[in-house]
């Protein structure tokens, strides 16, 4: 699956996209027509089990078999941009934690680091390897979620207790941290606001050898069971030149086969000191991306161990002027999140708020590929899908 | 690459330029349809990152629109930038990169701005029939369409 | 009219055969009650096994260990509210729940709890049981199609083309096993020898063909017997419509298939049908292939010693459920806030303790060693329900269909027509 | 009664199933005719069809009558659900239930009926009340013998049938896929 | 009437009683206020446009014919299974010939793709 | 009360049947006339099984080709109605006025 080739640096296709989706264009027709014809039209969501949050998808079915899809959004729309235009840097930063609430560490990374470069200044060495070891913690904790969660939408209702079970431990080393267990806010702007807690690294630690050990059990439950193999195998696939078209990010790109991680191709935070792997998929099917986050967990273990034998002393907070008035200018800054790339882009008019936020988050333009990937496919295709592309609306509708 | 761009188009490329280490290009709206094709075919950038606006009410031309685009080749990063005013319309990117289907629609939804091109552009983020579009800037922070919220609600507006 | 009532007793048929209206009353009575309590006890057992797969506790706070969890679930369900969607059709909304629970209740007319432990024995036995396991189809199609709601009506089509299409293989795998009842005798496959020639229908015969033959049929013709139980199995887990083929109410496709529109008691109507078909599928099973009622090595490990042995089985099994509850009291809490809850366990192990004394005793204990073998291997296979349910992913539908139709059917078929040569040759 | 009255089966109850059962094959006929909905009318012949099984085991025919409640109440009933379910039967629940004809219909089935009736009267002394009882324990196995015997011809026909039912339903209803 | 019948009328006669007792007793228990709302069909917290009936695949239909024409196919099987050590090698090709234009069946219709879902 | 014979059984044989008859002639939709074909064929089982009391087990073994034959005759039959719904959007006898479509 994996193979030490650092970038997959070959030029895609200059095609601009596979026939197959453009085709889908000229069908996406207006909701009123799409509703008008004679095969059954069902709505799944926002009230549905499967949809992982308020997610609508209008399937247009026949039989069992989808025709077209048709995402409907919005639900959880808060507006999240427009209340960064309204704060100040330091007032917005525990906003971004309730995007992707599995995954609130990442999201403050990537904003904290976009407003650092705004500002022109860097973390401590320090406070850059607290904040690996925690977003690395934190990858951990969103695959494992998803581990569960797409499991049960499969069907298979026991990984979701025994992952549940294990993110408890990365919980527990969050709260202790900063007391908080989903949304976490746990870095500031120029480093992290805590230096860490007595005995950090040796929870750490107990956690990394406990935790490899509850990998293979999940394995054990699922990559060589029968029924997961079909309900897995070539089911949405979504090939290399669409993957890249549609833009997805993240597991579900590096699943069709481009090996680009953004902590390898533009290291941020102290990515560039650790020694690890970026898992690649071959088909672009469920079960690879499945494959590939079993193995990004197993890799981010390798990180965290790394960062955790190499901390260093130091600071853990950069000189950060008190009333931060970052030069006017513009910033586009991603970090790679559990899901892909996640995305600031930020103007600022010289002010102490920013002038626009912008958030480039990962699980609304993976999500624009569900249609692709289940045209042709069976209903409970579909909630394999969705559980596979690992989508948080809370990050979709901002 | 710019070189080259700047000897196709002349004075359509306004500006070129890196800030923080981030290189952008600003450049006349007439162009750009053409100019994304060839940053997409050619210069390899087969990656459109995002698409988005940002709203200048004092300026002539209000609105700024922005590609971020990323070459998985060069692994480079490059911003493509427009000013338009209110009620011109944008080519749509949508055939260049179908990512761009999605994104056209929340800069649609959020600022108004329309695509010419664009095969489904509808609102996305906010219900269908809300008037209004909220990250202009002369759209208050607590705004609601009233209207829609009585009518599909059944409540009043929390203002 | 009491020499009519005792004259049963000393009888050795089935209330059926006997004719014997009163008694045969009192059996539909006992099996109902039975079966219910069964159904409930299977439902705290579920969610309690489930838990512990599942590294959690499961029903905790109702009663000690959640014991009286089902009778509250059963007190919820009856006060809760009825809604019939607007839509629906009134008269078969409200009949659909109905045909099911009877037809699966109806399978356990046939279902031979021991030689005389049974309602009735039929000389169709189990075409009997296939006829009216088939029925519950209909009550499947009718809550589908009155709710008028789209889930519902696709969960319905599911679960019917479902359910048929597992009964062809189904009907295949017992045909093999009626094929099977036909050679009597002790020759080199316990055939040929002494071969009367003529099978049964009947499922007291089916058992007593396997005690006859001194074999169980799951080892008859080994592997074809194993093989067409193996069909069974799995054609019946997908019929009662369990993990993984619990497609109808995938509740992450569907959220319940057919009864989405359903709520309180009629639901539980529904719940009470498919737990009562789970059961009585497994007791077809059991008469079918493990040999019904009887003990393990009947034929081979005879004697007084090896009869005392077994006999010493159910109440064995009782006092060390009574052990098991009494170590849960050990270990409550030792907090007046769960005192309560400590003296009901304890009770509840007294009682269970106080039974398996009872079954030591030598008339109850011969009378009581049919239904707890019979029991006994039907809890294996309600253990298997469970097991499946807590490690298998759900199949979908197409896959579901290409098993039904392109594995089990010619694999049963292969069977059937191996075993009819085998039978006519040997 | 044909047989000795054995212990527990009264005549009167014989008479009493016999009334209750086929008074319900009758109704449900009647039902089946009449209801607007044709769900209505499968549930109604599903009932009669179970009546009828009854009346079968009354008969001493038991193995029909399990083919009864497994072909026509598990099976074709079945179909016609299915076949309701796939056809849109709005339109017509709103329209006339009964074709225009329904009068000449309605003359011509009572015309049967009297000759029915005529038929009976006529013919009613022909039938004797007691008669030999096939054996009841082996039924099945008896059908068995005939029909792997007598009936062989028959028999493989009907496969013949089954066959042909096959291929004219998926012929007939695939033409779309 | 053989009496080993006469359970299943009791059996059809206990459920008559029983099961309107039940529904009758939970009919008095229960509470009862209807609205809109709860009266609508699950849609997913969607208001449903149309009526659900009427418009599926007719594969499930193909289903259930060949389930109807194995399941005679399968009725058949019971009386010579109770009989096939009497009626011998003749009725085992019987019995095969009879499978055979069946299974002559089967195999044209997975030629088909009848058998195939999609 | 006379004990039950065979009479008994061609009676309500015989009125069965008539319901059948008259269902198949005055109902418009097919698929009620398929089911009233099924009333009167039941009604002809009942006979046969009835005069299977009388004359031993032929009836019987004739019931079951009769169901059978009512198997493959509703398969068939199901299937040109949803072969003709999917043309003409209708499942009325009255309807059907075409030999071809």
């Amino acid at each position: 699956m994996t193979d030490r080739t650092m970038f997959d640096l070959k030029p895609t296709d200059p095609k601009p996209a596979d026939d197959k989706y453009l085709s889908h264009l000229e069908l996406g027709e207006p909701d009123k027509t799409f509703l008008d014809t004679n095969e059954l039209v069902i709505n799944m969501g926002p009230q549905h089990p499967a949809t992982h949050g308020v997610l609508r998808v209008i399937l247009k079915l026949d039989g069992e078999k989808v025709l077209g899809t048709e995402c409907v959004i919005g639900y959880l729309h808060r507006g999240v941009e427009k209340i960064a235009e309204n704060r100040t840097y330091t007032m917005f930063n525990p906003y971004v934690d309730r995007m992707d609430y599995v995954a609130a560490v990442s999201n403050g990374l990537g904003y904290c680091e976009a407003v650092e470069k705004l500002l022109n200044i860097e973390a401590p060495p320090r406070a850059k390897y607290i904040r690996v070891i925690l977003t690395e913690l934190n990858r951990l904790a969103s695959h494992q979620l998803w581990l569960g969660t797409h499991a049960l939408d499969i069907g298979a209702m026991t990984p979701l207790f025994y992952t549940f079970r294990d993110r408890e431990e990365i919980l527990k080393i969050f709260e202790k941290y900063c007391g908080a267990r989903l949304t976490t806010h746990a870095f500031r702007i120029g480093g992290c606001q805590y230096e860490t807690y007595e005995g950090f690294e040796r929870d750490v630690v107990k956690f990394l050898d406990f935790v490899p050990p509850k990998i293979d059990e999940y394995e054990e439950l699922l990559t060589t069971n029968r029924i997961w193999l079909e309900r897995t195998k070539n089911v949405g696939v979504i090939s290399r030149a669409d993957a890249i078209a549609l833009g997805v990010t993240g597991p579900v790109l590096r699943a069709s086969g481009v090996k680009w991680d953004l902590r390898k191709a533009q290291p941020y935070a102290a990515y560039s000191d650790f020694d690890f792997e970026v898992p690649i998929g071959a088909n672009g099917d469920t079960y690879d991306r499945y494959t590939v986050r079993m193995e990004e967990m197993r890799q981010s273990l390798r990180i965290i161990r790394q960062a955790v034998e190499k901390i260093p002393e130091g600071p853990i907070m950069a000189k950060v002027p008190k009333v931060m008035k970052p030069p006017v200018g513009e910033i586009y800054h991603s970090i790679e999140a559990p899901k892909g790339e996640l995305g600031y882009f930020i103007v600022s008019d010289g002010s102490t708020q920013p002038y626009r936020v912008r958030i480039r988050p990962p699980s609304f333009v993976n999500l624009q590929a569900l249609d692709i990937m289940v045209r042709g496919a069976l209903v409970a295709d579909v909630i394999a899908v969705i559980g596979t592309l690992d989508i948080v609306l809370g990050e979709v509708d901002r | 690459m710019i070189a080259k761009l700047k000897g196709q188009y002349g004075s359509g490329i306004c500006e070129a330029n890196t800030y923080l280490g981030q290189n952008y290009m600003v450049v006349d709206p007439s162009i750009v349809s053409d100019l994304l094709q060839i940053l997409r075919n050619r210069e390899q950038f087969d990656y459109c990152v995002d698409i988005t606006a940002v709203h200048y009410p004092e300026r002539e031309k209000q609105f700024d629109v922005l590609w971020i685009l990323y070459s998985f080749s060069k692994n480079e990063r490059i911003r493509v930038k427009i000013m338009i005013a209110d009620g011109e319309s944008v080519p749509s990117a949508v055939s260049v990169w179908a990512t761009a289907n999605w994104l056209e629609r929340e800069v649609y939804d959020m600022f108004g701005i329309r695509f010419d091109g664009h095969p489904d552009l509808k609102r996305i983020l906010l219900p269908d029939g809300w008037k209004g579009y909220p990250l202009r800037k002369d759209y208050g922070i607590i705004q609601q369409d009233q209207e829609w919220v009585k009518a599909n609600l059944g409540i009043e507006s929390g203002q | 009219m009491l020499d009519y009532i005792t004259s049963y007793l000393s009888s050795n048929t089935t209330p059926g055969q006997a004719g014997n209206v009163f008694w045969a009353l009192v059996y539909i009575m006992i099996v109902f009650g039975g079966i219910s309590v069964a159904v409930m006890a299977m439902n705290w057992l579920e969610r309690k096994a489930l838990a512990h797969f599942q590294i959690r506790l499961g029903p905790m706070r109702v009663g000690p260990h959640g014991l009286l969890q089902p009778i509250a679930d059963a007190i919820k369900l009856m006060t809760k509210e009825d809604i019939i969607p607007a839509e629906a059709d009134k008269f078969v909304f409200w009949i659909a729940p109905l045909i099911i629970l009877c037809a699966s209740f109806a399978i356990y007319i046939v279902v031979p709890f021991g030689p005389t432990h049974a309602i009735t024995d039929l000389n169709i036995g189990i075409l009997f049981m296939l006829g009216v396991s088939s029925l519950s189809v209909l009550g499947v199609v009718m809550a589908g199609w009155a709710s008028n709601s789209h889930y519902p009506l696709i969960g319905a089509l599911r679960s019917s083309a479902q359910m048929v299409s597992y009964e062809v293989a189904m009907g295949l795998a017992v045909v093999s096993a009626i094929v099977m009842t036909s050679l009597h005798g002790l020759g080199p496959y316990g055939v040929g020898v002494g071969t009367s020639g003529t099978g049964t229908l009947s499922m007291i015969g089916i058992v007593q063909a396997q005690q006859e033959q001194h074999v169980w049929f799951l080892f008859k013709f080994f592997p074809l017997g194993f093989i067409a139980f193996g069909i069974f199995a799995i054609a019946m887990v997908a019929e009662t419509n369990r993990a993984p083929f619990d497609l109808p109410e995938a509740e992450s496709e569907l959220t319940a298939g057919f009864h989405t529109e359903y709520s309180g008691l009629r639901w539980s109507l529904f719940m009470l049908g498919e737990y009562a078909a789970m059961i009585a599928v497994s007791s077809i099973a059991v008469t079918l292939w493990l040999g019904g009622w009887y003990r393990p090595f009947p034929n081979t490990l005879t004697g007084d010693t090896w009869d005392l042995v077994f006999s010493l089985f159910p109440g064995l099994t009782f006092l060390a459920l009574a052990a098991i509850a009494f170590v849960g009291v050990r270990r409550m809490p030792k907090h007046p806030y769960f005192r309560v809850q400590t003296i009901g366990l304890a009770g509840f192990g007294a009682v269970l303790g106080l039974i398996g004394l009872i079954l030591f005793v030598p008339p109850v204990r011969d009378r009581i060693q049919d239904i707890y073998w019979f029991i006994a291997k039907v809890a294996g296979f309600m253990y298997l329900y469970i097991w499946y349910r807590a490690t298998f992913p759900r199949y979908r539908f197409d896959q579901l269909m290409k098993v039904g139709w392109k594995v089990l059917l010619p694999i049963g078929i292969g069977v059937l027509i191996l075993t009819a040569i085998l039978g006519v040759v040997l | 009664m044909e047989q000795a009255i054995q212990p527990g089966m009264q005549p009167v109850a014989t008479t009493f199933f016999f009334y209750l059962l086929s008074g319900l094959t009758l109704l449900s006929g009647v039902f089946v005719i009449t209801r607007k909905n044709p769900v209505h009318s499968a549930l109604a012949l599903i009932f009669g069809l179970l009546a009828q099984a009854g009346l079968y085991l009354m008969l001493y025919a038991p193995f029909v009558a399990g083919v009864q409640i497994i072909l026509y109440a598990g099976g074709i009933m079945v179909l016609f659900l299915f076949v309701i379910m796939l056809v849109n039967l709005e339109r017509s629940q709103r329209e006339e239930r009964f074709n225009k004809q329904w009068v000449v219909g309605l003359v011509a089935a009572v015309a049967l009926g009297v000759l029915f009736v005529v038929v009976y009267v006529k013919g009613k002394a022909l039938f004797p009340y007691r008669i030999a009882q096939p054996l009841e324990n082996s039924n099945t196995q008896q059908i068995g013998v005939m029909l792997y015997g007598q009936y062989m011809f028959a028999f493989e026909i009907a496969s013949l049938l089954l066959l042909v039912a096959i291929i004219g339903a998926v012929v007939m209803a695939k033409k779309r896929i | 009437m053989p009496q080993n019948y006469v359970p299943i009328f009791i059996f059809v006669a206990v459920v008559g009683v029983l099961i309107p007792i039940t529904l009758l007793a939970a009919k008095l228990i229960r509470p009862e206020n209807p609205n809109r709302t709860k009266l609508m069909p699950y849609e997913c917290g969607i208001d449903p446009i149309d009526s659900a009936r009427g418009r599926y695949t007719v594969r499930y239909y193909i289903i259930a014919i060949l389930f109807v024409v194995f399941d005679v196919e399968t009725i058949f099987l019971f009386p010579w299974a109770v009989k096939f050590k009497a009626l011998g090698i003749f009725g085992l090709f019987e019995m095969l010939i009879f499978l055979g234009i069946l299974i002559v069946g089967y195999i044209w219709i997975w030629g088909k793709g009848a058998l195939e879902w999609v | 009360m006379a004990p039950i014979g065979t009479l008994h059984y061609l009676v309500v044989a015989a009125a069965l049947f008539i319901l059948g008859v008259i269902g198949v002639l005055t109902r418009r939709n097919v698929v009620i006339i398929l089911m009233s074909i099924e009333l009167i064929l039941n009604a002809v089982n009942l006979n046969l099984v009835a005069f299977s009391r009388l004359w031993g087990l032929h009836g019987q073994v004739f019931a079951i080709f009769v169901i059978t034959d009512a198997a493959a005759e509703a398969a068939v039959g199901l299937g040109i109605l949803i072969a003709f719904f999917r043309n003409k959007e209708t499942v009325n006898v009255d309807e059907v006025d075409l030999l071809k479509w």
